[in-house]
């Protein structure tokens, strides 16, 4: 549990790849394998079944294991989130699909009052191992609702897991050990990077461990904190401030919850300047957790204030105005920048 | 013990799928301004919906959920509503909003992707445009509560669609205005499928209508291609609620002659057999023939009002897309009535920004 | 158009408040087991319940929710259920949890504030307690999805209360069990209260049963202090879920005789003389009768009954009253199979405090 | 709102009192004079008629003004929210109950998806003028789920203002100044201390800002930062460490969101130290973000890290063990005492 993963994208290239894979079709990779390897893993949701879902991350996998196994539900999300812990409770692996994740508040009470409770109430009795899947962000142009970003309001719930991938091969790796994990895990996936990028994944990617942060690149003057999609934004940020001569260190915690403190103190004990980037707004966000946790363990060590690059306190505006809204590269930069220059 | 034994949903239909009458039709049909009326409302707003499909397709709005071959249910709503009532429409309005006299130019700019397309005057006190589903019936219920409290015999007209019905947001309003006998409308635009979802997976119910029985409110079904049949049931529930009797449930029997929106792609899960057959029950057609047949339509007219659609529309269009860009600022003005100081320091952030990036 | 007249509830009653019979009676009552079964349930119940509000009277545990006067339901739907069905409970269900072979101290431990009253063997797979309202109907749709994957002949019950039928959870199990014809029982106490509203403005529904036909779902009234009533309604739902043929709704008809929990006083809002009324219809008197009358009871049997109760519920009480504190580390050890670093060092933490102040 | 509010309680006294009143009875009169002065004050929730709702808070109420403007809703929490917003655009005023925090889960698609943007999204047209009120916090030997402290996911919600008062006064003056705020705000009373102290309240109480902290006590070598139910054991700490010779500095933040951190900021400038306490999980709670945005606007001004003394990230014990999870006196002497030390 002591070292920090680092990216996996160049060491888990299985040998029998054939093709390359966007995100989201490696997220459909990772259920297809899934239920293959266990006849208790069952997937449920809104058009999940023929449509293949909205974003076709289910596609073809209802022809594959049959009615029984991809169930396309009624609308409700309280009843996709109670049904899933009532089927867990009984021994089965549901993996449910919230369509958008700003529909996912329906479900917040099943979630908090039983699915994160239901080991700890029966001490161990019964357990909850289900997955909870919802694309989330914004960036494309989506109606009302559908660009939201509240990792935050799962992260501060005890007994739940949250995850965020932002690559194919990452997307794998943790849905299926969100998927083999016994205790309830969300799972949201960056819908902006659904199809940014390609890479190879097959049956032997690597499956991936759900409470470690992946350091996406390595340096020593800053260190760039991120998840989801804006991993996209700040690697940008970090290869031009690597042309302007800085050495900037990458961390994407994908795993929210439980928060891999460790990886990101020791990076940020090194650099002595960070700056964390997230979509969602800012006061009380994920950010705050990860800032007030460095300056409290980590302050002889900061040779800056840390920055915070996010949303702002405001409603997700409609898309015209989206990108008023969503950080940038030259944010990041400019935060960056001035950590590097404080004194 | 049947369930269908305990339940009689009674259901309402007055012209064929041809628009040749099955029984004697209701006395206000002898004028013929209101079938005139609703028919022309319905051309209108179909050749918006296509407008709006358009200007999706060439990239010129965000995704749209189109309205074709379910305008008689949101024209004949919106038409028998009166302004002091209040209406709490779903995303598959646009015929109602535009008989309301909301322009369409406010509704292409919702999905455009601007908020000030739900700011007009002309939206009185209607509410807005509502994404997450069902949850605009618990408006309807506190909006009817509203009227109550303050002894204003105003109604509230609350639509959905069959999907929506599942959601417990529905049945608890529902509930509500059983016990408290609130003015209400509960108009169920049942198109047949909720995204890839048919009808039948979505409940066990023979009848959507039933689930008015369940908060013992008066439930029906009505053919919701039929303006008569709308009308009837319509003008029934809304005098009802008007007069402290409170709510009724209306589900109208129509189909979903597009994809779901223009995200959605439905050849992917449903027969084209099925869609050509509906095809054959949709709601214009079936008013122009009997029009026809009556002598109170004609190809003139018709031609007639195709350019008066085109003209409105045409001028609609190019006020949407002719609107500038909001205000950075707007996007931090309307959260608070009094702006904390956080969010003013976040908005002067962004304004430099702003500005920053313009030059 | 009067909701009333769509919708056929039927009622089900075999003794009358005195316990004579008002029909000729279902054959299985002569074998008399089951009846004395019934009889001797309910009166350990009582007393159990009894003790667990005197209990909480003198500070030896915290707020508990009576089961008085509704013991017939929670005991006939409990004995009906075979071992591997899977009960569903509200926090009104001692009799059924007793009947169910779970220790009455660990009812004990669990309102005393102590986790571990739902962790025992002999809760098998049943949920525990539930006390967010209505979310528990969407664990039994779950738990009868379960058993429908794996082509399993089980039955999950589920019981809640008259209130809990107006919170949209309820009402969208109710949906999914009649969209895919789950194996499900739908029992709902209706005690007449939900703390202090009243049945009549939980719901405008002449029954709470009628909730079922809007999911489609067979739905039928019952007395629910009548065991015999119970009985029939019960398994015969049993029987139909089992045999795959789906949900049933039974809403039992009883009266909260007393306090909504020991943190209430419904003296605040309710008349005295409905609750004497209510007395008189209770089902352990009205069983009492029934036995006595047929010779198949008497004072002797009566004596021992509550001695044999007291012997049990003493020796449960001492468990209870010895169980001592949990670790400190339990606290932490079940959130999660594989304990995230964070916690582990928070546990660290509390350990330390708590050794602190032990020394 | 460049001035911090200094505690009210000895400024405040109104000429016209006749008794002393406990925080709930408090929130009972705030209730009558809303009503009284407005007549689109209208109250509603579970068994708040009557019954006066499980804590009395609004006892007489139903006699007072009828059953018109105190109605018993369904059991139904969505709902009961739904309903605020519809009568709240009409220009009622609604007050809804939540009977316990625990329960507030199914408003929360309510409240985030349409009471926090119902200005924004009509850019004024309609608006959500309603207050929600939910008892909260532990202590009480309460059953499961009537015990959790979870503001920190309201706070997150742009639109929202969460208030918790810690005094009869403050609950007077702030709810008041809730009712009459034209936005929605989440009223939150800290159960605890119901009954805890009384003090003289009437008509004549001042209301008070909703963007203000309150500095309960003035001191310059160490800030505690706390809010509800917790300031008494905040204010403890406070008094035993002044006897240990430290002067201390006690803010009581009360207005969670929009946060006051200008007065925080102030204090911690001066001090240079702080220790925050709350009830709730320490993770991703107010607590960080206070946290986070000291380190960041103040980090030259730290002579310690800040301290956390909070809950720990586990669900809320039962009753028996919750007293392990609760913030106690000794807990913030011992954070005091280490940023004092700190060097
Ligand atoms: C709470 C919620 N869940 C999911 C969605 C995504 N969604 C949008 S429309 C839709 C189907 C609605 O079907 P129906 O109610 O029948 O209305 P229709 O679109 O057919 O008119 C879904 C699932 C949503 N908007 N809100
Ligand atoms: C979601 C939720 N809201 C509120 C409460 C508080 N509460 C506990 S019991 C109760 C009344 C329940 O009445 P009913 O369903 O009739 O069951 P009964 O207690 O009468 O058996 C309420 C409001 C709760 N436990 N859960
Ligand atoms: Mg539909
Ligand atoms: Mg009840």
């Amino acid at each position: 549990m002591n070292s920090s993963v680092s990216e996996t994208v160049d060491q888990s290239i299985p040998q029998e790849v054939t093709e390359k894979l966007s995100m989201v079709e490696a997220v459909n990779l990772a259920l297809d394998h899934a239920m293959a390897d266990d006849q208790d893993v069952v997937l449920l949701g809104e058009d999940i079944g023929v449509n293949g879902g909205v974003f076709r991350a289910t596609q073809g996998l209802r022809d594959k294991y049959g009615l029984k196994r991809v169930m396309d539900t009624p609308l409700a999300e309280t009843l996709i989130t109670g049904i899933s812990i009532g089927m867990a409770a009984q021994g089965l692996k549901p993996v449910a699909e919230i369509q958008f994740m700003g529909f996912i508040f329906p479900a917040l009470e099943q979630l908090i009052c039983h699915a994160a409770r239901m080991r700890n109430r029966t001490r161990g009795r019964l357990s909850c191992p289900m997955v909870l899947r919802a694309p989330f962000g914004g960036g494309i142009h989506a109606p009302e609702h559908h660009s939201e970003s509240t990792e935050t309001l799962l992260a501060h719930i005890p007994g739940l897991r949250v995850v965020i991938p932002s690559s194919p091969i990452r997307a794998y790796g943790l849905l299926r050990a969100a998927i083999n994990d016994p205790d309830p895990v969300i799972f949201l996936e960056p819908k902006r990077i659904y199809r940014a990028v390609k890479q190879a994944v097959s049956y032997g990617t690597a499956i991936l461990p759900l409470d470690k942060c992946f350091t996406l690149k390595q340096g020593s003057d800053v260190t760039l904190i991120s998840w989801g999609a804006s991993i996209k934004e700040t690697m940008e940020a970090a290869n031009t401030l690597q042309e302007y001569g800085a050495s900037v260190e990458v961390i994407d915690v994908a795993t929210i919850k439980p928060l891999d403190m460790e990886t990101i103190l020791t990076s940020v004990r090194k650099t002595g300047r960070c700056v964390i980037i997230h979509e969602a707004c800012k006061s009380f966000g994920v950010g705050a957790e990860i800032s007030a946790a460095l300056a409290e363990e980590a302050l002889a060590d900061l040779k800056a204030p840390v920055e915070r690059v996010t949303g702002y306190d405001i409603t997700m505006p409609y898309y015209r105005m989206e990108d008023h809204f969503l950080p940038k590269p030259e944010d990041i930069i400019k935060a960056a920048l001035k950590t590097l220059s404080f004194h | 013990m049947k369930a269908k034994e305990y339940c009689h949903i009674p259901y309402i239909r007055y012209l064929d799928d041809e628009g040749e009458a099955l029984q004697q039709l209701p006395a206000w049909t002898e004028n013929h301004e209101t079938l005139i009326d609703y028919y022309r409302a319905m051309v209108i707003a179909r050749a918006g919906d296509a407008k709006a499909v358009a200007l999706q397709r060439t990239g010129q709005m965000g995704t749209y959920p189109s309205s074709l071959g379910q305008e008689a249910i949101s024209t004949v709503c919106c038409s028998l509503l009166e302004k002091d009532d209040v209406l709490i429409p779903y995303y598959r309005d646009l015929p109602g909003l535009m008989k309301r006299g909301i322009p369409l130019s406010d509704v292409l700019l919702y999905w455009g992707g601007d908020e000030r397309g739900s700011a007009g005057k002309a939206w009185g006190k209607d509410f807005p445009n509502c994404v997450p589903i069902a949850t605009q019936a618990g408006h309807a219920a506190g909006v009817a509560t509203a009227f109550k409290i303050r002894n204003q015999h105003h109604v509230a007209l609350v639509s959905m669609g069959d999907g929506a019905t599942s959601k417990g947001d529905f049945t608890e309003a529902l509930n509500l205005a059983g016990t408290w006998q609130l003015p209400i409308v509960f108009i169920i635009n049942n198109n047949q499928w909720a995204i890839s979802v048919p009808r039948k997976i979505q409940s066990g119910a023979p009848t959507l209508a039933q689930k008015g029985v369940s908060a013992g409110l008066p439930s029906i079904q009505v053919d919701g291609n039929d303006v008569i049949a709308l009308h009837e049931a319509v003008s029934s529930a809304i005098n009802q609620a008007r007069s402290g009797k409170g709510a009724t449930v209306i589900e109208a029997i129509t189909y979903r002659l597009g994809d779901h929106t223009t995200a959605d792609d439905a050849s992917r899960y449903r027969e084209s057999e099925e869609l050509q057959e509906a095809w054959g029950r949709e709601p214009i057609k079936r008013l122009r023939n009997f029009l026809y047949h009556r002598g109170l339509w004609d190809e003139e007219k018709e031609q007639q009002l195709k350019r008066e659609a085109t003209e409105l529309i045409d001028s609609e269009v190019k006020r949407y897309l002719n609107t500038p860009l909001p205000e950075v600022s707007d996007l931090f003005d309307y959260h608070y009535a009094q702006m904390p100081a956080q969010l003013e320091k976040q908005k002067r952030q962004a304004l430099a920004k702003a500005n920053g990036r313009a030059h």
